[in-house]
């Protein structure tokens, strides 16, 4: 696909945040497929689904190796069918499966709203049995992908608390946070970000876990606090780089997990810096941020310096053209100036 | 049908009827506050084709799931503790009438969404099958194939050839609206066979053809013959929702209601048992009653008597 | 329903709001019905679509005097599809139509998220036509309702900027809003409340427009600003009374819109008391409450004596039991302390 | 077929192969970036179904909608800037690929989301039928009846006896998935037949049959049969998205896409034009080719030379 290597050309990686004696590079792309063969290998309770699951496509060869290795037994080709595909997830799970199903586009998630939160959101609090699935979806952008082809729907699942919602950055967290997702009794929306399908990153062979619902701090600082998820991390690691000369620094927190949010690590960050800017991967209005900014301000009053702000998409229609692109997203020339603005 | 069998199937029907009989009359104290959608007149269904399941079969049900649930053998205590939103119920108190479930005794669960569970349950049954362990039943009724979910199933589970036993109860209305005005096609179980699913339409009040039929398909389901489908022609006595008969509403023709009742599940295998076990049979029917009166009695008064579910 | 006389009980009239010399009192149930047997002798174009709207349920009794008068040609029952009903109504609204779609439960709407975000939310800024069409849905509460009927999910839509949503709290304001929103070019999601069809209030017997995207303040006060939406106004207006006595005025803003939300009537009430509390219909977490902290604290930073604070339900799973659901929902009471906290 | 509607459909398939063949050549250049789903291949359905129209009939399309947009009367240059996210574009460069349309053309729009513009085309045929004016058609793939949707609004129409024409291109692959890998039925015509729907399944290469074929059930559903239902056999040339063949990839089996080339739909015009009309055709076939690609080079460099769509 053009924008694959559209992508591969403008990619800045993030530095490498794995370490631990650590020496081995893998893509974000490589490191979820290593993530499912080893969660395969693990555990014959995992199973795959999802359409184009095996064809050569390999949904951007993420399926590639466990086809290969578990063949269609345990890798399921299936109808374009979300609805009902969710709801078989939902019931694999109850009967003893840990079943995966995969989505090329976060946007056909609406297909099977009911599904996952009718049913899939509300069943353990309501029957008392666990639901051990995991639904990976990937937001794309870009190339006219348009109005029903870049849509990022984190926020649409923030307030179901019978959801954990994860957006990996990193292919160090990809690898562990898919481990985690498999391995929890709760189900996972994983969503992940086409245009980082190619960042690389330290990542270690074994398995791993990195914890759900939990932010990290990517870098300290003592100015203001940004929040990332997902792709949009990437702006805020060149912005945060950027304002070094200016003698800015910055918090920098990668969200991860959007459900639940990671308050605590907000609150302390915060509580040192006074400042905060959030950057959603999505429209602002009714983002995740609202929510961040909603509980900053109720919980961080004393130690607010100014109003936190949020970035993000000015519309939660997305336009094809290429000009009307580059307008719509906000970049780092956004973020500095609005950090500039927040600090004097 | 043999004797014991003929028996027990009385005994399941006459406990559904009893059960739901017990939340009309109970229902207008307003203790029970939950909606119910009653299952009187459908017994035969549930009772027929609970006799085929083993322990390790599930069942997922539907908004009128009473009957689905007490056949396949939901504890009568947790049941009735659910309804009054007690704690002991089988959902704890949240799910009330609409969402009852037991995964130990081989209910997943019931969903309230119009043909929600119908997927549900083909991947109880996908788990199943890669785990090599018993089959699924999945109730609904003849609103459920309105809704699109319904046909992705279908086509899903013929894919994966899953041990599925679709059940179709066909109580000619959804809510209050007439089949005919929500199908355009004249036959669902044509069009069903289209996808070389085996498929049977048959009296759903006749609980001896609703066990063999199913007992036939689950048989050839184990043997791997994959989803099979079930038209059980049936009718509901009580409204949609609640305890009335609803019969004065004018959506049903004046004499329907009572051209059904004279078809009514129970007095057709009480006449039957009566012709054949004279004498027996009403000892039978006497002491079946006598004991599932007091069983739901006593359940009632421990829930009634059972503290309210709180966080 | 058992619900219907429940509430019949328990129901408290909000002050009638319509006066201009009308004397004539309906229920909000008979307010809506009105005002679709009006839209449709307006307007030959209005089509109601639903399922059970020709059954002598008749939607909780809002279709019955258009059953009679316009009979099945404009009044179509429908089967149980809401993805393709949703579909329909755009389809017929882009041909000449202005479908009214029925749901009677706003839960149901899950089913067709696809056609109504993916769809008819971008429709019209994608191809420029206009998509007249309102999709009405009842939040119930209740009698055991849980989790699959008593949901509300208004601030799922709140992002879409290609969608207006509506949640009429009042007779007067039903009819109104109902008349608006058939009118209007752009889709309407219309949100009634099951709790609130036996309230009334005085309702002009012509057609009379109440404006779309505007909130309203209902009564005046300087010491703090409460929102409420839908059913959480009449918690509003009964505490409000209360803090009477205590020499606490409060202005009440009825919210009527969440999509657009009426920032200036905010903004300009908020300058004025410094403080604000937003009693929202549905879970706390991410509901259009979030959107609202957020804009006042963006742009009335200076006003604020206290963070803005948020009421509503402490999960997005609801429970059947009668004392769950007592202990669910907030009242009067928690309005009441939060208040107090507030202006102390 | 007549002289001038076989020329006519000869020149509408055409213009489709060469404006498909256009973006082939300009795609490298990256100018145009928009995800393309390519027709070639195809395009007798699109050009067979064209000429039953009339003015103020609809159709409604998906992803793979050029061909189907063409044929209905879009502007060349509309078309092309809306490719390029250009001002003029058909849908302002908001649209891209995957979202173009035409109302004042009977081009309702299309849909990215598989199914989702099925009960879109519905609708419109609801508002015509109560406007008393015009049929629609809605176009999709063998990918989309594997949705809900799909099935919902069939039955829709029906009970409703919508004046619609359902188009199924079936190209044996939805992405890279082949049918028989996803439909659970042999034959999807069987199926829909059990509605009474008229359906028929024809060689969509065959750009006269499918004239043909179309043209009767149209008439039939102007005189108000309610919905017919077309399953045209066909096969796509180019990779599911993008300019490449991508027949080594590996999903499909080796020989397929060479023998699907020798069914070319517009060889196969040209082969019977010779014959039938010697001499008359070659002239034909060059000025027509002279024609488009006069009218498409000039669309493009318009395109080109246009102002970006901007906010
Ligand atoms: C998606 C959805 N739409 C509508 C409803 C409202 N509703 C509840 S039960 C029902 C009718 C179901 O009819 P059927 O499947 O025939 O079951 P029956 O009640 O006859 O047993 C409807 C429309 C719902 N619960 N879910
Ligand atoms: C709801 C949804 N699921 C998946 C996709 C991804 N997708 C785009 S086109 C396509 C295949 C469609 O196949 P078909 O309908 O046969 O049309 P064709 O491409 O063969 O013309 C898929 C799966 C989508 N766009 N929408
Ligand atoms: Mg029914
Ligand atoms: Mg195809």
């Amino acid at each position: 696909m053009p924008w694959t290597k559209l992508v591969a050309d403008q990619r800045r990686n993030f530095e490498p945040v794995g370490g631990g004696g650590c020496d081995r590079v893998l893509t974000y792309g490589e490191a979820i497929s290593e993530a499912m063969e080893q969660a395969m290998e693990i555990d014959p309770r995992v199973i795959i689904l999802g359409e184009g699951v095996s064809q050569p496509g390999f949904i951007y060869n993420t399926t590639r190796s466990i086809c290969k290795r578990y063949g269609t037994k345990r890798v399921i080709e299936t109808p374009i069918a979300e609805a009902a595909l969710t709801g078989v997830t939902l019931g694999a799970s109850l009967a003893g499966l840990r079943p995966v199903l995969i989505h090329m586009r976060c946007d056909f998630l609406l297909v099977s709203m009911d599904q996952i939160i009718n049913h899939i959101a509300h069943w353990k609090r309501v029957f008392g049995n666990d639901t051990p699935l995991v639904i990976r979806a990937v937001i794309a952008r870009g190339w006219g992908s348009g109005a029903q082809h870049s849509q990022s729907f984190h926020s649409l699942f923030a307030s179901f608390e019978g959801l954990e919602v994860l957006m990996p950055a990193t292919p160090y967290d990809i690898k562990g946070l898919f481990l985690s997702a498999v391995a929890s009794p709760k189900p996972v929306l994983f969503l992940e970000h086409r245009w980082l399908y190619g960042d690389r990153d330290y990542v270690p062979r074994g398995t791993y876990l990195v914890p759900l619902g939990k932010a990290v701090l990517r870098e300290e600082g003592s100015d203001i606090t940004l929040i990332g998820m997902s792709l949009t991390n990437r702006d805020i690691y060149m912005a945060r780089e950027k304002l070094k000369s200016e003698r800015i620094f910055a918090d920098w927190i990668d969200l991860r997990s959007i459900n639940p949010i990671d308050l605590d690590t907000i609150y302390s960050s915060v509580a040192k810096t006074g400042r905060l800017l959030i950057v959603e991967n999505g429209p602002v209005c009714c983002g995740i941020g609202a929510e961040i900014a909603s509980r900053v301000m109720e919980n961080c009053w004393d130690f607010l310096k100014t109003p936190v702000q949020r970035i993000g998409w000015p519309s939660a229609t997305v336009p094809a053209g290429p000009e009307l692109e580059r307008q719509f997203y906000p970049g780092v020339d956004q973020i500095l100036t609005t950090i500039r603005k927040m600090v004097t | 049908m043999d004797i014991t069998t003929a028996f027990y199937l009385y005994s399941t029907m006459l406990k559904i009827r009893l059960v739901e009989e017990a939340i009309v009359n109970e229902y207008p104290l307003q203790e029970i506050q939950t909606p119910v959608h009653l299952y009187i007149g459908q017994e035969a269904i549930a009772a027929g084709i609970a006799i085929n399941l083993q322990p390790h079969d599930f069942i997922v049900s539907n908004h009128r799931s009473h009957g689905h649930c007490l056949a396949r053998g939901m504890d009568l205590e947790g049941f009735f503790k659910e309804l009054y939103g007690k704690q002991g119920g089988v959902t704890s108190g949240w799910g009330g009438s609409m969402h009852i479930g037991d995964i130990e005794r081989g209910i997943i669960g019931t969903s309230a969404i119009v043909a929600g569970g119908i997927p549900i349950g083909a991947g109880v049954a996908l788990a199943q099958k890669m785990l090599s362990e018993g089959i699924t039943v999945i109730y609904f009724g003849d609103g459920a194939v309105d809704e699109g979910i319904f046909w992705e199933t279908l086509n899903f589970c013929k894919l994966n050839d899953l041990p599925v036993l679709f059940v179709m109860e066909d109580n000619h209305y959804a809510s209050q609206t007439p089949t005919e005005q929500r199908h355009a096609y004249a036959d669902i179980a044509h069009i069903v066979q289209g996808y070389e699913i085996p498929t049977l339409t048959l009296d759903g009040n006749n609980v001896f053809e609703v066990a063999k039929v199913s007992g036939n398909l689950i048989n050839r389901i184990r043997e791997g013959a994959g989803p099979c489908f079930m038209r059980c022609r049936t009718y509901r006595w009580k409204g949609h929702v609640g305890c009335s008969e609803d019969d004065d509403m004018g959506y049903r023709p004046a004499a329907e209601l009572s051209i059904w009742k004279t078809r009514c599940p129970i007095l057709w295998l009480e006449k039957y048992l009566t012709e054949q076990y004279p004498g027996k049979a009403e000892i039978e029917f006497f002491s079946r009653r006598d004991y599932w009166q007091r069983e739901i009695d006593s359940a009632i008064s421990k829930a009634k008597e059972a503290p309210y579910a709180v966080d």
